[in-house]
């Protein structure tokens, strides 16, 4: 691979953010003036240095092609004769499109001038480093957000991609439920008597669980293990034991396993 | 370092190492040990003593003062000026807490929302933060779900809009929009 | 008050005051304003700010210094003891990309503003670069602009007048020197 021919400039994409960024450092680097900016010359040297980017294997992001077409296109125009082509295209918004780009490259060049004097500015963490407040409990003080909008996106967002959401707290040892537990659960809990079907579920924390259980209650119903009573229409739910909670549950199980997979 | 051990001096152009562990002890907040320090500012061991010593005696009448706590050195303000900070820190508003931020993020894209579908995006219990944010008037109540149980469903409120400077509910960022920032890097 | 110590000055009043102010100062952290300085400490704001310029001239030589930052008052570390401190924490500086500079400069400059403002004028994509300063906390959301598409506005916030040790918004240097600056180039 070609190392570049001229000393003085190194070939460094990475280095510059973006088209006018590189016809900036162009513009100085030629030491020609941005309010009459010579097209021609600057185009050549930036084409040259897509160039010299291309013969390095280096990928060249399609802003920088756009630009290239827009100073073949501005080159072209200094080399054609004035009037018969350019007339419309100098109508239309007035300005000769050379220098609507040297206006647009002083006015990114300005801004890029204040990012320097900004870089220059005693930069907190790098040249200069303050307190963490001190912590003071207070009643009844007002909130902040400590964010803005787009931070509540940000959190929300983290939500909903969370790799695998953590199960609540207290469900840490009731993810292994398994619907042999739930019936057990049901089975030992009536230890052969009536209960209600609402104050059974609502004794277990998570919704998975109440589920899982109702599942079972109902895979019980069909076995005969236990029975089910509503007297009115909405009304509470009534389930009776009918057998003990020692019953062979592997006989539910395929079966629900089944029902479920 | 010089032997004139007076922390600020007048008529010397400054005693630099006191300046020195003055700034760093400001920065790190935490005690700090004599040898940590020594090896940060690359000085002797005693010299910082010396250094410390000095910086001490120079903090009489002032506002802060260099104690030595839990093997370190910290400054720390003086007691008789509690009140003030006390009265001043507290006009300061508290930041909302993570929890409550998440909730209210889930609540502020969802509305309405069930508490229950809350937990299940956030994977904890929220009732307790959830209460807090009504309390706070962030949040109120939007009726209630079409579903057994009838549970309530919940929004964000006029304050909330404010505290995060929105007009609407449609000022809110969209995930496109996040999206679109993140395609180019 | 001993007589040979300057960083106070020495029999003037407002001695009690600077002490105050400074524990003041260095309990909370932040910059805070004049006014909240006297509210908390219930004397006079003329008073405060004499404390205040007393307390400056206090900090000559010293490790940290006085300044007055978005719209407040806050201690910092001298410039000259970065170096050490870093290598007390154990920290690398922080740093921020060319590009995040440029962004930044933009949007404090022309804000409110959309991202698709930042990129023309830039020439290149911004999102990414936005993105992450959306996260550091020195862009924010500035509401939508009323054109189709109701694209959102950005802008610079607190922290970043804090992280550039500005007093606000004010204090950027203008453009227009920037124009003359063009001239020579």
């Amino acid at each position: 691979m070609s190392a570049p021919a001229q000393p003085e400039w190194f070939v460094q994409t990475d280095v510059f953010d973006g088209p006018l960024d590189l016809l900036l450092y162009l513009v100085r680097r030629e030491g020609v003036e941005l309010r009459a900016l010579p097209v021609a010359r600057i185009a050549d040297a930036y084409l040259n240095y897509l160039d010299k980017m291309r013969d390095l294997n280096l990928g060249i992001a399609g802003e920088y092609l756009v630009m290239a077409a827009t100073l073949i296109w501005l080159k072209s125009l200094e080399l054609l004769p004035k009037k018969p082509v350019l007339h419309d295209e100098e109508e239309e918004d007035g300005e000769d499109p050379r220098e609507a780009l040297a206006r647009r490259l002083a006015e990114y060049a300005r801004y890029r001038d204040a990012a320097d004097t900004l870089h220059t500015r005693p930069h907190v963490g790098r040249d200069t480093f303050v307190r963490d407040p001190s912590d003071v409990a207070g009643e009844d003080r007002p909130v902040e957000p400590g964010v803005d909008a787009f931070g509540l996106l940000e959190i929300f967002y983290d939500l909903l991609t969370r790799e695998d959401t953590p199960e609540p707290e207290y469900e840490v040892d009731t993810v292994t439920l398994s619907l042999e537990d739930a019936c057990r659960f049901v089975l030992s809990s009536l230890a052969g008597q009536v209960g209600e079907l609402s104050s059974l579920l609502s004794a277990l924390p998570t919704r998975r669980e109440r589920i899982l259980t109702f599942v079972a209650v109902l895979e019980m119903v069909r076995l005969g293990w236990v029975g089910l009573e509503q007297t009115e229409h909405l009304g509470s739910i009534r389930v009776e034991g009918k057998v003990d909670a020692d019953v062979d549950l592997s006989r539910v199980m395929g079966r629900v396993e089944a029902a479920t997979a | 370092m010089s032997d004139n051990l007076l922390p600020f001096p007048g008529n010397e152009p400054s005693d630099g190492l006191c300046a020195a562990l003055e700034a760093l002890l400001f920065a790190s907040g935490g005690p700090v040990s004599s040898r940590n320090l020594a090896e940060a500012l690359d000085v002797e061991h005693a010299d910082v003593l010396g250094g410390l010593a000095a910086l001490s005696r120079g903090y009489e009448d002032r506002g802060i003062e260099l104690l030595e706590i839990a093997g370190g050195w910290q400054l720390r303000t003086r007691p008789e000026h509690a009140g003030a900070i006390l009265k001043l820190m507290g006009q300061r508003p508290s930041r909302l807490s993570r929890a409550a931020l998440e909730v209210l993020s889930v609540v502020a894209y969802k509305q309405p929302v069930t508490r229950s579908e809350v937990e299940q995006l956030r994977g904890v219990d929220s009732g307790g933060v959830m209460r807090t944010l009504l309390g706070r008037g962030l949040l109120r109540v939007a009726g209630r779900k079409a579903e057994p149980g009838r549970p309530l469903m919940y929004g964000t409120t006029r304050a909330f809009l404010e505290m995060f400077a929105l007009s609407d509910l449609r000022d809110l960022p969209t995930l496109r929009e996040r999206e679109e920032l993140e395609e180019d890097v």
